[in-house]
């Protein structure tokens, strides 16, 4: 399909994308005002925490880890699919990212934003933090590469630095057309931020050149940073951790959650902008189809999992597979069966697919689906290890609730206000597949 | 021209790079009041292939007990007045420093032993006999200290033939006792490397 | 802790130094707070010397002194370790015959009664409005003085007391010269006034019975808690464990164990006999007359003859085995051990045998021994001047009566620990004068007059003589921190008032030398005295196995004699390892150590057999309301069905309301419901319960252990005497071969420390435990934090359940860090905060640690523990802290670390000697109060330690080692099982538990993961 | 003489344009500017004779080796400088350092090529462009050349010629 676009002009693009800059309405305040009040909720929870102890979280022995790393690696996938849908299918040439990539990609940013804060809330001694990092110090220390933990700093910053750069030339084309059309104080800070861009053949030629290969750099990287952050748990002897189809089932977890989360932001957006010339159903239907691939990958590890499990003959692994169906949490499991791998097969039909409030139903479940993946993997693993007399639960408290709540506030009031101050559409690319004006035969000279 | 613009910025990034590598480093010429030995000098200098940071005065702002503390003492005693002109060993007052973790302060009984009547005119010395009549304790203030997660035991460095001033510098030079090292890990660890002294963890922390 | 660093408190009068009491708080003030600060970058210490240095004190160098516990009757030796002045540590003496080396829980927890924040700092008077306001001690004594010299005619003054003996025992019969009026009354809560009654009875006045288990091959125990809590549980734990060597030439020991519930001493033997309650008379009197007709009547010397003639006649064996819920077979087996093996041992007491058929049970255990010639062999008779005292029963009607005047209690609280049937409370009231000399202002106290401060162990001077020809010596080994007395002092305070003189005694001190130098003689006393300070006693037990009394002719119808049981539901008030009489209920290490059977900590419970809960529709957790005729208590229902259906059992020792602050509230008072038996003077532990009914309240039950079900992993294993090789309890199926290892195992230049626990030994006493919070300053962190599952204690001892009905415990099994040589945790922590020592540690260091807590995931054995928020140490039980361990902060994980304090110290000393550590020399804390010496540490480098050795046994393996190639450091030798035991049963190599088992473990879980139990 | 002018021509679709660079380039005028609001490639051609392959990628290069070298150094170094062992493994782990390695390859990889592309693309630059005009980022394709005074005129013709919707003549300077 060449294009799914009416030929609409170039101007009609810029007004129609630009438009979504105008200043906002009070449903963007509502909802930056509602964003705010859930980092403050986040901020306070987390402040007593710092304060008096990690303790107020309900992490507890044996249990560890708990929703701050369900957050983590919940935030983390979050931010695959952005890189996914920028760099990935870049490089596979599939047009239908267009339109969505930008928003994806200040999703993968802000998610990572998001996700890099967990691994410092959650531990005991947050005002240490930096001691994770390789820095020249008076002690003569430094840190253990061996460490799991140590990968995903590297990991997480790496993926964190990439993407924002990756982020960041994508819009610059973008800023200056809209620095272009601006005036006031916006054309000063577009003027900046531009970094004084105007198209230039000398520029275009290195620019496209350094896209590729940012693409080209990303797509190892999306692969490989939620293999890291699995590698936290399957580089451990944790029953249920300990196994090595975690990477590709992660990230293809990751990917799965990334679109779905890619639905639930570009839904309202599309409604509230009136963009549904540009994100037409034709590009849900090719997300549609990501999902219920990645969706099937994901079940097939789940049921992979339970077969190594009984196939190995290990009496942990054995007793943590029955335990996470038929335990006392069972019902992170069951939700996350439903969530992942039944929810989904509704896509199968092209009228449910092409049903946008479904869709958007659809994405939410995935959304907290994944959520008690996680939950699942990290609660029922730590919960039932090797000596049994060590068993434990967990009840979580209200400060990691909070504190969840604040990190959902924290991602989308990056994304509101990236939404009014930059282009969230990418018109520079949309004009680019577009059919460009020859000669009008008509006209022409001779 | 490209081609050198690029190697300028080349040279820029991995120069600012060992730069900021070294920043710890270059600070350390710093204004101790009197580096003793080579484990003060030898800091802050890339040595043995080995890159040493330590002792950089820079983040001693953050450190209370930094080098040249001097505080005031209840009774101004002078090491110098003690040790050079009336040649006591440092551990006729310091008894536990070659059989106990801690050098020990005198009790004040042992002071009494000379100054019972010795000196007995000096105001000091009659706030220390009131001390030690009223049975009123007497309270120092530390020069050195250390945190309580570092173990250090001064038997140990007495018996390896660390000398006093080693860590604490000339004392018998000093009116006023003044701290001359950081006591900070880096510093200890530059010296157990010289003088090949364990440098495992649980040597000072348990 | 060599002998030689122990130093004997040669200044004479502990309280006649020149230090002055308050510079002398001061100074250790400072240290303590210094030491509490936690490894946070602290403010400006100031640093205060002492003004005299004592001689025997070096300032970082600790002292020792030898004493005596004094928590109960056994007379335990103690060396006593502090620092700048201040007690830090209680070890065992092993020099000490009676427990030569080890010490229980509740001996390791004395400190913390000396350094309780809520100890009664001085003398205290009632005032007419009620308050206390306080006096000066001339006053207490001026003021009680005149309540025991100025009686009125047909009243009289009572001193109420623990069983006193040795120079206090001596001191208060010339006491009572001095004030005629003055009664003793002695209380007993140690269940040796049983035991003596029953000697009496047997073999008439002036005998008391000594028992040495090491010497018996068949042990049939009724309801005696001899490795808990029952006379002199350390000792006995000892004998017990040298007849479980499988090197022993007489074999194994078999122990059976006959009581309602499955207590610590019942997990231990060979088979747990579950007989209903109260009937444990019946059956003794059964197993009599099995043994008379296995060896015939002509085999029992004529003394005994008639009297056993008269206990058996009209025994029907299998009535009494109906009537005790038990197979006659049971009986009939343990006569054939009883009879056929060539030493053996009967004992009864304890809470199963208390109440109307005491006397009686304990008749028929000594005619049982007497018929089977273990008089002499297992049980000794020491001859004894007969205790004067007069029952309590008499002391409360007398009181109820009005007739005594003044009632002075010393260093006991039966207002707490007697029945409320008792009618003792009501009596108090009408005692115009209470005085008490006590530690705390608990229950009896605060109904008092008069309260005096009494001082503890490591204050003051005191002997006793616990075994025939042991004398032990306690001296202080501090300065008193408040202003306290003991009972001798006291005394001579007393009757210097009346201007009188105990000789040239004026001090308890003076007095206790002058009755050594009376009794060994005054040649070379000066050192001699010395010395026996300096060992803690005078050590020359006596040979009692020629020592045979004829059995009385009333013995014979005390046996004969019983009361008509009581059937249906009774309850159960048993004492345990943790809260024993409730007189330690104030001490916070033991409110949190877990009772070894249970796994509760902080609280009562009741345990009940899961067919009565259904029937009465409890769940775990639930409140339930015990209600007997005596009273009613209410607290959580435990459901096991370790318990016989007919009875419920709840621990002694809760329900305080004046204990202090960790004491008070803390569960329930089950004595208080108890029945009161006025003809032996004691009380009954065993009630008929009236009503049992779900009640609304709420209550949390804390259970710390996950599941009772090991699964077949071979965490808890055992063998049979006669079959090393085969290990039970582990999952054969599942064996992989030699491990592959990418990397090659880190060499130990220099030590490679290493650890081994014998199960077969191993209790379960927990004293290890207390020793552990002792030494390294692991923080208590009360009930609702151990609820959440935070609580920090380094070693946590598992208890795994089979579903063999007479030996459902798989064993006991101590775990600790296993400073694995492949540790999971090293490789994971981000900031080598944990990494592997040299020496083969696997060590944490505090200050680097950020807190992923990743380390603690990734630990197979669960052993790390977080601190999850900053703990604290009230003043003054942060005296406490060994200044040697640093005191963590908030967000770092700790574990054990094999006490590399003490490593270093070793190090330390054999550095300046110019040798290597010896093998022996270093011992942790749980090494080192093990009663059974079940925990060996030493160099693995060195082939021929104790520790290479072992691990080197049949018996040795390594917890989930074969599964994940940890290499752990330490190895547990499988506890060994006599073979009989290891016959019967549905255990065999499948101790996987039943599905009721497997549920059970679940719900334990969900009470520690803090889903709340109502 | 001074190329004091800058010729701007406004084009409003691809062909025009690319008649227009041929014109250009035609006269070895090396000092033009292609405006256009997103990269042509038939354009891009046009524009370089085909020479359109960018230098950014020797950056992408160097950074990644750069970052991978290093890493290892400084793994190893590092490990090496305070040897702390865990769990029986070797002070110099190389499988666990290669994931480091990795991610510092990209990490400078990425960064490297940055640094490449606003060192060749000139940017950032604050100064405005001569002969740059805004709607060259919507919807004109500009085509600006500097040229001395008498030859803007007959540039400015040529431009129309080649159907410039306008053409602008602007005075630098």
């Amino acid at each position: 399909m060449a294009s799914w676009y009416p030929q609409i002009s170039y101007t009609k693009v810029d007004d129609d994308l630009l438009e979504i800059l105008e200043p906002p309405g009070v449903g963007w305040w509502l909802l930056l005002a509602t964003a705010l009040s859930c980092v403050a909720m986040g901020g306070y929870a987390w402040s007593i925490q710092v304060l008096e102890g990690i303790g107020h979280a309900g992490i507890t022995h044996p249990i560890m880890w708990g929703v701050y790393i369900t957050d983590f690696v919940f935030w983390v996938g979050i931010a695959h699919s952005g890189t996914l849908i920028s760099a990935v299918l870049f490089l596979f040439r599939a047009r239908w990212r267009m339109p969505i990539y930008r928003i994806a990609e200040a999703m993968t940013v802000f998610a990572v934003l998001t996700a890099g804060l967990f691994p410092i809330i959650h531990l005991g001694r947050p005002w240490n933090f930096y001691w994770l990092l390789p820095y020249p110090n008076q002690r003569y220390l430094w840190v253990n590469f061996r460490s799991p933990l140590l990968w995903d700093v590297f990991a997480v910053s790496t993926y964190l630095t990439v993407s924002t750069v990756f982020f960041i030339i994508g819009l610059i084309p973008d800023i200056a057309a809209a620095r272009d059309r601006a005036t006031g104080v916006r054309k000063f800070l577009y003027r900046i931020t531009s970094l004084g861009w105007t198209g230039s053949h000398k520029q275009w030629r290195h620019y496209v050149a350094a896209y590729g290969f940012f693409a080209a750099l990303a797509t190892p990287l999306v692969l490989s940073v939620h293999s890291v952050v699995s590698w936290d748990f399957a580089m451990s002897n944790v029953p249920g951790w300990h196994t090595t189809i975690f990477p590709p089932y992660f990230v293809a977890g990751a990917i799965f959650s990334g679109l779905a989360m890619v639905i639930t932001i570009t839904i309202p957006m599309r409604k509230a902008f009136k963009l549904e010339n540009y994100l037409t159903i034709w590009h849900y239907e090719k997300m549609c189809q990501l999902i219920i691939f990645t969706s099937g990958i994901v079940t097939y590890a789940y049921i992979t999992e339970f077969f190594i499990a009984w196939y190995s003959n290990n009496p942990y692994e054995r007793y943590q597979f029955w335990f996470r169906p038929f335990g006392d949490f069972n019902v992170a499991f069951w939700g996350m069966v439903f969530c992942n791998c039944v929810a989904p097969l509704s896509l199968w039909f092209k009228k449910l697919r092409t049903n946008i409030a479904w869709l958007f139903l659809i994405s939410i479940i995935i959304n907290i689906g994944m959520w008690l993946e996680r939950f699942n993997i990290i609660f029922n693993s730590l919960s039932r290890e090797f000596v049994p007399d060590a068993w434990g639960n967990y009840n979580f408290s209200w400060v990691e609730t909070f504190i969840t709540i604040g990190s959902f506030g924290w991602f989308f009031m990056f994304l509101l206000v990236f939404i009014k101050v930059f282009p969230a559409m990418a018109l520079t690319e949309i004009k680019e597949i577009m059919i460009p004006p020859r000669r009008d035969p008509a006209s022409a000279h001779h | 021209m490209n081609v050198r613009r690029s190697w300028i910025l080349i040279i820029i990034c991995l120069l600012s790079t060992v730069m900021l590598g070294r920043l710890g480093a270059e600070g350390s010429g710093s204004a101790v009041a009197q580096s003793t030995e080579s484990t003060d000098k030898a800091a802050g200098v890339w040595r043995d292939g080995k890159a040493v940071f330590s002792d950089e005065p820079m983040l001693d702002i953050f450190n209370p007990y930094q080098r040249g503390y001097k505080p005031e003492q209840p009774i101004p005693f002078s090491h110098k007045l003690h040790v050079e002109k009336n040649k006591m060993e440092c551990q006729y007052c310091h008894s536990g420093v070659a059989k106990s973790p801690y050098a020990t302060i005198p009790p004040v009984e042992l002071c009494m032993g000379c100054h019972a009547h010795v000196r007995t005119e000096s105001p000091y010395i009659q706030k220390l006999a009131e001390h030690y009549e009223q049975k009123k304790p007497l309270e120092w203030e530390p020069v050195h200290n250390l945190p309580e997660h570092a173990v250090f035991n001064h038997e140990r460095h007495v018996k390896a033939g660390v000398g006093c001033n080693k860590c604490h510098g000339q004392v018998n030079e000093m009116e006023v006792v003044e701290k001359v090292s950081s006591l900070r890990m880096g510093w200890c660890v530059s010296c157990h490397r010289m003088n090949g002294a364990s440098i495992d963890c649980s040597t000072c922390h348990y | 802790m060599s002998s030689s660093s122990k130093k004997g408190n040669t200044n004479g009068d502990a309280n006649g130094n020149n230090v002055s009491r308050r510079n002398f708080l001061k100074v250790i003030g400072a240290a303590g707070g210094a030491a509490a600060t936690g490894c946070a970058r602290q403010p400006v210490e100031k640093i205060i010397p002492y003004l005299n240095q004592p001689n025997e004190v070096v300032p970082g160098v600790a002292t020792w002194y030898s004493g005596v516990c004094g928590e109960c009757q056994a007379g335990c030796g103690v060396l006593v370790r502090t620092r700048e002045g201040r007690v830090v540590k209680v070890e065992g003496n092993p020099v000490s015959p009676i427990n030569e080396g080890g010490l229980c829980a509740l001996g390791q927890s004395t400190l913390q009664t000396l350094y309780d924040p809520d100890r009664l700092r001085e003398p205290m008077a009632r005032k007419t409005g009620g308050a206390f306001s306080a006096i000066s001690w001339k006053d207490a004594v001026a003021k009680l003085h005149a309540g025991i010299s100025e009686v009125p005619d047909g009243k009289e003054a009572v001193l109420l007391s623990a069983p006193l003996s040795g120079s206090t025992a001596k001191l208060l019969e010339e006491f009572r010269g001095v004030f005629p009026k003055v009664r003793h009354v002695e209380y007993d809560t140690g269940g040796q006034a049983a035991v003596d009654a029953a000697a009496a009875a047997t073999f008439g006045g002036g005998y008391r019975t000594h028992f040495d288990f090491s010497k018996a091959d068949v042990v049939v125990s009724f309801g005696s808690g001899f490795l808990e809590t029952w006379l002199s549980p350390a000792r006995f734990s000892k004998q017990w464990s040298k007849t479980r060597k499988v090197d022993r030439p007489s074999g194994v020991s078999y122990v059976v164990h006959v009581e309602p519930r499955l207590s610590l001493t019942a997990a231990n033997a060979d088979r747990w006999v579950k007989n209903a309650p109260g009937s444990e008379a019946e059956l003794l009197k059964a197993l009599l007359k099995l043994i008379v007709d296995k060896r015939g009547a002509a085999s029992i010397s004529a003394g005994a003859g008639a009297a056993v003639k008269q206990a058996i006649a009209g025994v029907d064996v299998a009535k009494a085995a109906h009537s005790a819920g038990i197979d006659e077979k049971e009986l009939e087996a343990m006569a054939t051990h009883l009879a056929h093996a060539s030493s053996s041992l009967v004992v009864a007491g304890g809470a199963s045998i208390s109440g109307e058929n005491e006397l009686a049970c304990g008749v028929l255990a000594n005619l049982i021994n007497a018929a089977l010639g273990n008089i002499g062999s297992t049980v000794m008779l020491e001859k004894r001047k007969p205790s004067e005292t007069s029952p309590l029963s008499d002391l409360i009607s007398k009181m109820a009566e009005g007739s005594v005047s003044t009632l002075i209690v010393a260093g006991v609280n039966p207002f707490y620990s007697l029945p409320v049937s008792s009618g003792f409370r009501s009596a108090l009231a009408k005692v115009p004068l209470v005085a008490a000399l006590t530690l705390n202002l608990d229950e009896t106290a605060s109904q008092a007059q008069l309260v005096m401060p009494a001082s503890t162990n490591f204050e003051s001077w005191s002997d006793s003589n616990p075994l025939p020809g042991v004398y032990a010596l306690n001296q202080p080994s501090m300065q008193p921190l408040y202003e306290t007395l003991n009972l001798g002092d006291l005394m001579i305070s007393l009757a210097w008032k009346s201007n009188k003189m105990f000789g040239e005694a004026k001090t308890f001190h003076d007095y206790i030398r002058a009755q050594w130098k009376q009794r060994v003689g005054g040649v070379d006393f000066e050192n001699r005295w010395l010395s026996f300070v300096e060992q803690g006693g005078e050590f020359n037990a006596s040979d009692l196995s020629s020592n045979q009394a004829t059995v009385s002719a009333s013995a014979g119808e005390a046996a004969a004699k019983l009361s008509e049981r009581s059937h249906g539901l009774h309850v159960m008030a048993f004492p345990n390892v943790r809260s024993v009489d409730g007189s330690s209920a104030n001490r916070p290490w033991l409110q949190e150590i877990p009772d070894p059977m249970s796994k509760v900590i902080w609280g009562t419970w009741v345990e009940m057999h899961p067919d009565l809960a259904e029937k009465q529709g409890f769940a775990s957790g639930d409140v339930v309301m015990v209600k007997t005729k005596d009273g009613a208590v209410r607290t959580p229902v435990f459901i096991t069905d370790k318990i016989h259906p007919d009875v419920v059992a709840i621990p002694i020792g809760g329900g305080h309301d004046s204990m202090g602050r960790y004491g008070d509230g803390v569960g329930i008072n089950a004595l208080s419901i108890m029945s009161y038996a006025a003809a032996t003077g004691g009380i009954s532990l065993l009630n008929s319960v009236v009503t049992l009914a779900a009640d609304p309240r709420k209550d949390h039950l804390v259970v710390t252990q996950g599941s009772d079900d090991q699964r077949e992993r071979g965490i808890a294993r055992w063998v049979a005497a006669d079959d090393l090789h085969n290990q039970h309890g582990v999952h054969h199926g599942a064996h992989h071969g030699e491990p592959m290892q990418m990397y090659k195992q880190m060499e130990h230049p220099l030590y490679s420390w290493g650890m081994t626990v014998d199960l077969a030994s191993c209790t379960g006493c927990s004293a290890c435990v207390v020793a552990c919070y002792a030494e390294n300053n692991v923080p208590v962190v009360g009930k609702e934090l151990a609820r959440e599952g935070r609580e920090m204690s380094w070693i946590r001892i598992s208890r795994y359940f089979n579903n063999d009905e007479h030996r459902p415990v798989d064993g006991f099994l101590p775990m600790m860090c296993q400073h694995c040589g492949n540790a999971p945790c090293e490789p994971v922590c981000p900031v080598y905060a944990t990494y592997h020592t040299e020496e083969g540690l696997n060590h944490m260091v505090y200050n680097r640690c950020v807190g992923t807590r990743y380390c603690s995931n990734n630990c197979s054995y669960k052993v790390r523990r977080f601190n999850w928020f900053k703990y604290d140490w009230p003043e003054p039980l942060n005296w406490q802290l060994n200044p040697d361990v640093t005191v963590r902060e908030v967000g770092v994980m700790e574990k054990c670390t094999f006490c590399i304090q003490r490593i270093r110290e070793a190090q330390n000393t054999a550095k300046n000697e110019g040798r290597r550590v010896e093998d022996g020399e270093v011992k942790p804390a749980c090494a080192s109060s093990c009663p059974t010496n079940a925990i060996a540490f030493g160099d693995r480098l060195n082939k021929d330690s104790e520790v290479s050795k072992l691990s080197a046994d049949v018996r040795a393996y390594k917890v989930l080692d074969a599964h994940l190639n940890t290499q752990p450091a330490v190895s547990y030798l499988a506890r060994v099982v006599h073979p009989e035991a290891a016959k019967g049963g549905g255990s065999h190599g499948k101790s996987h538990g039943s599905s009721q088992g497997g549920s059970h473990g679940d719900s334990h879980a969900a009470a520690h993961g803090g889903s709340e139990h109502h | 003489m001074a190329k004091e002018y800058v010729v701007v021509g406004r084009f409003q679709n691809v062909d025009d344009t690319a008649k227009a660079i041929r014109l250009v380039r035609g006269q070895d005028r090396e000092d033009f500017n292609l405006y256009t609001p997103f990269p042509n490639h038939d354009l891009e051609e046009v524009a370089f004779e085909g020479r359109v392959r960018s230098p950014v990628r020797r950056w992408t290069l160097l950074g990644g080796m750069t970052g991978c070298l290093g890493a290892f150094l400084m793994t190893i170094w590092m490990s090496m400088d305070y040897p702390i062992r865990t769990s029986a493994k070797t002070v110099i782990s190389i499988p666990a350092f290669v994931i480091i390695a990795f991610e510092c390859t990209i990490l400078l990889g990425a960064l490297f090529t940055l640094v490449g592309l606003l060192h060749h693309s000139r940017i950032p630059n604050f100064f405005s462009s001569p002969g740059f005009r805004g709607d060259f980022t919507k919807d004109e394709f500009g085509l600006a050349v500097r040229v001395s005074k008498d030859e803007a005129d007959k540039l400015k013709a040529e431009f129309e010629q080649c159907g410039a919707k306008q053409v602008e003549v602007q005075y630098v300077r």
